[in-house]
């Protein structure tokens, strides 16, 4: 190797080579300060401490993982856009923070025979500054009872007409009496923004700009990062404590956690099972674990629709049905939950009290793989590949899709486990990960839905069962229906037990609607959620942890009554 | 006193086949203002006995033993730092591939005006660029060419821009490696007249290395004669290639084989043979003439013992054991 | 012609080319791209319609690729159903955070690169050069989002201090410009530090290289014959010609640069087009996906032409053909 | 290049082992081959089985499993032998894929001269400057995530490095003296490419062969961190993708997500290493005499 080189054993001088040698002073003492300052800036910055954010005592800062759909309350169906529009938008009657009804627009609501009368409270606009009127409350519900719109549709499908006999009251009339009053639920839009939109206009509408009179104004929204809303201070009820409230959106566990955990955000609604043993062991926060009205749900596409991609073989009853043995509810329980969830069932979790239905023994439909082998080979299904999966006639893999939330990680290894255990009965899942919105407008593409199986949740809207019983109504397909189920049987029970005031005669006919469905397999539902929460207590006090969760609930008070800082 | 005294030196390069004594014990003497040549064919050790003088040596090679003395001072045991006062300063060098020599990105003027300042921090910019463009001229080069680059100039305009570089500290020795073997005949003997008028003209001496005896013969003062390492023959132009050439009255035998390497213009044309055989592998032990098994004069002497330089005569030194000084009979 | 007239036609060729790869891998290679759209959008006949009708399907093959080149030029990129927003807004809100994050850390990775490589080559034969290709040769096969993962961990979880994801804290309220860029600042050391440490070790090994090979040039003899100091020899001669050749393997760099980022901003959550493109892929958004795909290219060839001018212009030997 | 290429393969390892990076590089290839192809016959565990109860969840290394478990329970260390395979099949798999293309394409290009190589040259500039690593993403979105295919859409990726260097090789080779003279001793210009050209290119396209393996098992770990690999296969990558998802990072769970990086690191520096030692053999300038 030939490179003529000073003879270094006789160099003495050590020589570290710096700057730039002669080719020309200037240009060296202009290098030097470039590298300098590209090295030393960050440092410097790290040196003089974090940046003051916002006074903590004003904004509740909320982080979550998946973002909301639309504002427009006729065609949302995400559980964050619900929550965002329960700050925007008030419903005539509301549940405080005990779950007690609690008056709100209507000062009283009086169901009396086939009607519900509601006194208006008055002296209240709306965020432009528009009076609020009976006429607001006559056109939300007339818009919702006569064209059946959007997820609330399943309140008025007795309904009748509303009429206001003056201007502090509506009596909104039905074809029986209701169980259940809609007030509760039904977010009441002002009518000089909206009547100028056709139904048709209205489905299409994104809202981009809500105008209600919550307690809470529309601020911001940044697809894919930021929604926020600020106090609106000519609010009727008592001003909350928060200036506003912020939603920022993480798609990776850690991250969120350790933005909460280094103060970047207040509190997480739903944490992850693998990280809250992590924030529980933190003292600056309060995590807590609460019963919850929801559960996540595996969805099974049983669209009659011509234009349906789904996989035909899953309109046969066994084939769910083998597909429900084969579940491992225990399984995805202790290994996808860790163990921070229930087993379940029937589609209404038990914090429903007796109207909550519990298969027997025998009728249970769970972990029970020679069953599932059983149905499927009387389903003709007897051939097997190498690996072990069944072979259909025309000799392909009987192998379904299933999608998943690719943030909602408890989904993702829900999805996994199932893949494993489905393999053992010889049917093979192929997972794939989605983002929010993504599954949300596959599974709901009502006319071409182009998918198997879906891993995804419902939290109940309501303290009522006909809120989760009436998600597979016939009617609900293009509103809560995400399998497109349809059983007039079904039906019939849910207008029953809609009209039905006597409480004992109720609960045999929600029980009866629970072992209809669950024997059905539309939905295999793994588990009940509890509800993992995780807040700052140094920022937020005053937060009453409600049975279903302090926030992602369906009462909207600790919003109201967070106080900033302890 | 003579300005250099290199006195039983020895160089030697480790390579993975062994160490090799490129140069093997070599006394060699210039005096101020001589224009000395160093001949021999290539790999004969000249071009590292030259460049062990200013230490730019390979990086495998070392000065095993002997010293250099330059105007009296020992130089050979100096280190890189201490040998810096010297380069250029006192020794500076002219190189043989002049285009790869001269850096390609900077400027010839600045190239040359470079260890001016470095070597003597009394001369200011200016003082420095003029002394630039005075030596651009006085190598036949416009001053105002000095904004331009190697790659635009021809060989023989780079070679005076490397003579320029060269003498742009008044060095007291200049040793200048093949100066002119890229060149056509044309160009080299205007390099050689301008080196040669430079050399007396400040008065500065310069040792000129070449296989080329024809340029030495007409150009240098001194000459000597390498072989495998070792000096074989050294004294005045005239008398180791005779004033004119014709009589060939070099003593060594490997002398004479060179001379008669070449063409004479007066002689009539006649078919040259080179000298047979490969000169010795010198990472082999050497005993005796290493030109012993390529000389047709050998005797058996020449093989046992080594012959040392023996005076010829006002200082024209002969290595061998036939040739015989003048006046004896010339068998 | 002059040379960067030449060089311009060129880089105008290669993205008429990147442009055209673009239209065939999105609009013709995948079959309809309306049906590739169609799929994961809940898309209503009348929606359906009017694509056909934007993206021209009606009309022939050239046909459609002209519309395409027209809809290019007015700027349109094509409309996203995701976000519900024409896709260039979206790419515009991304593409400065990218640029910020892509200028620090290459200013950082260019300089110490080039000094390591410069000083590894300058030792060259002794223990420090050897050691310090050694290290290069580790870094350059780290994957970079693993680095990323690691240094999350080190500075989020097990010591914390630093910031690991976004651009700048969330909702903060800033007193004064120099507050807010020194949030953003902050949250910029750890992704410049993953994209450095795999990065720095592609020019330590080039310029390493080139300095060596620059270093047995007889110039840099004349230069140690001259009585030149050591880091007059290395920096003043050596330097400027080691740089030449690390200039044009910088045009392989560039094109790896694009790659480090994405995964960078994956890992950082860096609001910036690599983050995009990465949710455009799990959202299935085409045609944001095509737009973040056409303007990577179409800033890697300015990149390279730029490149390619700087060594013009430094290497006088290749200025001079007329 | 110069002429002192041992053209004979088994004299290149001689000399590739002689050289210390060299050594380093044989000795991690044949320590990653050993664990992929022997690892799956001596699992302690099934990589799929999934954990018992909440407790095996993301497990520190304890009772049997030697690397701890994951998010699902499942033991970490079969599941790195598993990851290994993948990653080197891909790996290898797709730099063979670009080397015939990268290699056939700078020989062909180099040898005819004209126009044939200025359009083949002018393809190879574009791919070579276009960035990769968008253009995987965007492919396996469109074309679907099975291992075919991303196999595919890497090798389909890397061959203008290759085609670059042999190509210039080819030019060299060309102008040597003895082309001209075969060519007139009336030898057809396949039986030259054969016999002349391939022989002395095929040093180089080892050695480059090699550098573009660690390459791509590099594109496969991206791709599969970015959820864009095969989701029925365990590569390496996916596990560092499912690590960072499934919180593994947030309860300091290193023997989650340390191993498949090592791993990974492991083989692409063995590739690296042994590719640098063998460009040194082919261009012993660049010698770090290490």
């Amino acid at each position: 190797m030939v490179s003529i080189e000073t003879s270094e054993n006789t160099s003495a001088d050590a020589n570290s080579v710096q700057g730039f040698g002669s080719f020309s002073r200037r240009n060296f003492i202009r290098a030097a300060a470039l590298t300098g300052s590209i090295v030393v800036v960050p440092g410097f910055l790290a040196a003089c401490g974090s940046p003051k954010t916002a006074p903590t005592n004003a904004m509740l800062r909320v982080g979550w993982k998946s973002d909301i759909d639309t504002f427009n309350p006729f065609t949302t169906v995400t559980t964050e856009a619900i929550e965002v529009q329960s700050l925007i938008y008030d419903k005539l009657m509301d549940y405080g923070t005990d779950l007690k009804i609690e008056p709100s627009l209507a000062t009283s609501s009086t169901a009396a025979g086939n009607t519900i009368t509601y006194v208006l409270r008055e002296s209240v606009t709306w965020h432009d500054g528009t009076p609020f009127t009976a006429d607001d409350v006559v056109y939300t519900f007339d818009l919702i009872g006569k064209n059946q719109l959007g997820i609330n549709a399943q309140w008025l499908t007795d309904y009748q007409s509303v009429t206001a006999p003056d201007a502090k009251t509506v009596v909104v009339a039905f074809k029986a009496p209701q169980a259940f009053d809609p007030g509760l639920v039904i977010p009441i839009v002002p009518k000089h923004i909206w009547e100028a939109k056709t139904v048709e206009q209205i489905k299409k509408d994104t809202n981009a700009s809500p105008i209600g009179t919550g307690p809470f104004k529309f601020e911001a929204r940044t697809q894919g990062q930021l929604v926020s809303v600020t106090r609106n201070d000519t609010w009727w009820g008592k001003a909350p404590s928060a200036i506003g409230v912020s939603w920022s959106l993480y798609t990776n566990d850690d991250l969120q956690a350790q933005a909460l955990k280094n103060g970047d955000i207040d509190i997480i609604p739903q944490v992850a099972p693998t990280v809250f043993d992590g924030l529980k062991a933190d003292k600056d926060l309060t995590s807590v674990a609460l019963d919850s009205f929801s559960f996540h749900h595996i969805g099974v596409n049983v669209s009659k629709v011509p234009g349906s991609k789904g996989n035909p073989l899953l309109l046969q009853r066994e084939i769910r049905q083998a597909l429900g043995y084969a579940l491992d509810r225990d399984q995805i329980v202790q290994i996808a939950y860790a163990g921070y969830a229930k087993a379940a069932a029937s589609i209404l979790p038990p914090s429903f009290g007796d109207s909550y239905w519990e298969p027997s023994a025998d009728q249970a439909i769970n972990n029970n793989p020679d069953k599932a082998n059983a149905l499927l080979d009387a389903a003709g299904f007897t051939k097997r590949d190498s690996k072990g999966i069944r072979q259909t006639k025309d000799g392909k893999a009987l192998s379904f899709r299933i999608i998943a939330i690719s943030s909602t990680s408890v989904d993702v290894r829900t999805a996994q486990l199932f893949q494993a255990s489905a393999a053992k009965v010889g049917i093979k899942l192929t997972l794939a990960a989605l983002d929010s919105d993504t599954l949300a407008s596959t599974v709901y593409n009502t006319d071409a839905p182009d998918w198997d199986l879906f891993v995804w949740g419902w939290d109940s809207g309501v303290n009522d069962p006909s809120y989760l019983l009436g998600v597979p109504l016939t009617s609900q397909i293009g509103g809560n229906n995400d399998v497109f189920y349809s059983n007039p049987e079904y039906d019939a029970l849910y207008t029953k037990q809609a009209t039905e005031i006597d409480p004992a005669k109720r609960v045999e006919l929600v029980k009866q609607m629970q072992q209809m469905f669950y024997e059905d397999c539309a939905y295999l539902i793994p588990v009940y959620l509890e509800k993992l929460q995780s807040y700052r207590t140094a920022n937020w006090s005053n937060l009453t942890e409600t049975p279903g969760g302090i926030v992602f609930n369906f009462t909207r008070d600790n919003y109201l009554k967070a106080q900033a800082g302890n | 006193m003579s300005l250099l005294e290199i006195s039983n030196l020895r160089v030697a390069y480790d390579s993975p086949a062994g160490t090799v004594m490129a140069v093997d014990g070599v006394d060699f003497s210039i005096e101020p203002g001589e224009f000395v040549g160093l001949a021999g064919e290539s790999g004969c050790g000249k071009t590292t006995l030259a460049m062990s003088i200013p230490q730019l040596l390979p990086r495998m090679a070392r000065i095993t033993e002997g010293s250099i003395r330059f105007d009296g001072q020992l130089i050979s045991d100096l280190n890189e730092e201490q040998m810096k006062p010297f380069r250029w300063k006192d020794i500076s060098v002219i190189f043989q591939g002049a285009l790869n020599a001269l850096n390609p990105v900077q400027s010839i003027g600045s190239q040359i005006q470079e260890p001016i300042r470095v070597h003597d921090s009394s001369v200011n910019e200016v003082q420095a660029h003029e002394r630039m463009c005075d030596l651009l001229e006085a190598v036949g080069i416009p001053a105002k060419r000095a904004l331009d680059y190697p790659h635009q100039f021809s060989g023989g305009m780079r070679q005076r821009v490397m003579i320029a570089m060269a003498l742009a500290c008044q060095p007291k020795l200049v040793i200048a490696d093949e100066p002119i073997t890229a060149l056509d005949v044309m160009t080299q003997a205007q390099i050689m007249d301008l080196l040669r008028s430079l050399c007396d003209k400040f008065d500065l001496s310069m040792i000129l290395i070449s296989h080329d005896l024809s340029v030495l013969a007409q150009t240098c003062d001194r000459v000597a004669v390498m072989y495998a390492g070792k000096i074989v023959e050294t004294g005045r132009a005239e008398d180791v290639f005779g004033n004119d050439g014709a009589k060939s009255r070099a003593d060594h035998p490997y002398t004479q084989r060179l001379l008669k390497a070449y063409p004479n213009i007066n002689h009539e044309r006649v078919f040259i043979d080179g000298i047979p055989g490969m000169p010795p592998d010198l990472s082999q032990p050497q005993h005796g003439c290493r030109f012993a098994d390529r000389c047709d004069l050998a005797i058996a002497r020449c093989a046992s013992e080594e012959p040392r330089l023996s005076n010829f005569g006002n200082n024209h030194q002969v290595a061998c054991h036939v040739a015989t000084p003048p006046g004896a009979n010339y068998s | 012609m002059p040379y960067i007239a030449r060089r311009t036609l060129t880089l105008l060729s290669s993205i008429v080319a990147i442009v055209t790869f673009n239209f065939l891998l999105f609009h013709i290679i995948p079959g309809d791209p309306i049906r590739l759209i169609a799929r994961s959008q809940h898309l209503t006949a009348d929606e359906i319609a009017k694509l056909h009708h934007e993206y021209g399907l009606d009309g022939s093959l050239f046909s459609q690729y002209l519309t395409y080149l027209k809809n290019l030029l007015h700027g349109d990129l094509g409309f996203s159903f995701t976000y519900q927003e024409p896709v260039i807004d979206i790419v515009k809100r991304t593409v400065g955070n990218t640029a910020l994050l892509l200028t620090t850390s290459t200013l950082i990775v260019v300089i110490a690169g080039v000094l390591i490589g410069v000083f590894a080559g300058s030792r060259h034969g002794k223990r420090s050069d050897s050691s310090t290709v050694i290290a290069a040769l580790v870094a350059w096969s780290l994957p970079t989002f693993w680095v990323g993962m690691l240094l999350v961990f080190t500075f989020g979880v097990w010591i914390g201090g630093l910031p690991i994801s976004g651009i700048k804290t969330p909702h903060a309220i800033y007193d004064n410009i120099f507050q807010k860029w020194q949030d953003i600042g902050m949250h910029l050391i750890l992704p410049t530090l993953t994209l450095a440490i795999v990065d720095i070790a592609f020019f330590v090994i080039i310029s390493r290289t080139s300095l060596i090979e620059v270093m047995s040039e007889d110039y840099m003899l004349t230069a140690r014959g001259k009585g030149l100091s050591r880091r007059t020899i290395v920096w003043g001669h050596g330097f400027r010609n080691a740089l030449l050749p690390v200039l044009t393997a910088s045009v392989l760099y560039i094109s790896a640069l694009v790659g480090g980022a994405i995964q960078v901003e994956v890992v950082y959550s860096w609001p910036g087009m690599g983050l995009l493109t990465y949710n455009s892929v799990l959202s299935r958004d085409y045609p944001v996906l095509e737009a973040c795909f056409l303007i990577t290219a179409v800033a890697v060839l300015v990149a390279n032409f730029a490149t390619d001018l700087l060594y013009h212009k430094l290497d006088p030997r290749v200025g001079v053909q007329k | 290049m110069n002429d002192v290429t041992p053209t004979h393969p088994t004299g290149m390892v001689r000399q590739l082992w002689r050289l210390g990076l060299g050594r380093a590089g044989i000795i991690i290839l044949i320590a990653v081959a050993f664990a992929a192809i022997v690892g799956p016959m001596i699992f302690p565990f099934d990589p799929a089985a999934v954990g018992a109860d909440a407790s095996s969840i993301l497990q520190a290394p304890g009772n049997g499993h030697i690397l701890g478990t994951d998010e699902l329970g499942r033991d970490v260390f079969s599941q790195l032998l598993t990851g290994a395979r993948i990653s080197l099949f891909v790996g290898v798999m797709a730099t063979i894929i670009s080397t015939i293309i990268g290699a056939s394409l700078g020989i062909f290009a180099g040898y005819y001269q004209g126009p044939a190589d200025t359009v083949l040259m002018s393809i190879t500039d574009f791919f070579l400057v276009v960035p990769a690593l968008p253009l995987m993403i965007a492919m396996g979105a469109i074309f679907g995530q099975n291992l075919s295919i991303i196999i595919l859409v890497i090798g389909f990726l890397s061959w203008p490095r290759t085609a670059r260097i042999v190509r210039s090789q080819t030019l060299t080779l060309r102008e040597r003296q003895y082309i001209p003279r075969a060519r007139s001793l009336g030898a057809k210009n396949m039986r030259i490419l054969r016999v002349n050209i391939l022989p002395h290119v095929m040093p180089l396209i080892i050695a480059n062969t090699i550098l573009v393996v660690a390459g791509c098992i590099l594109s496969e770990a991206t791709l599969s961190f970015i959820g864009l690999g095969d989701p029925d296969r365990i590569s390496w990558g996916s596990m560092l993708h499912f690590s960072f998802v499934s919180g593994a990072i947030g309860r300091g769970a290193w023997w989650y997500f340390l191993p498949p990086g090592i791993g990974i690191l492991f083989v692409v520096l063995g590739f690296t290493l042994a590719g640098q030692a063998l460009e040194q053999i082919t261009n012993p300038r660049l010698a770090a005499d290490v």
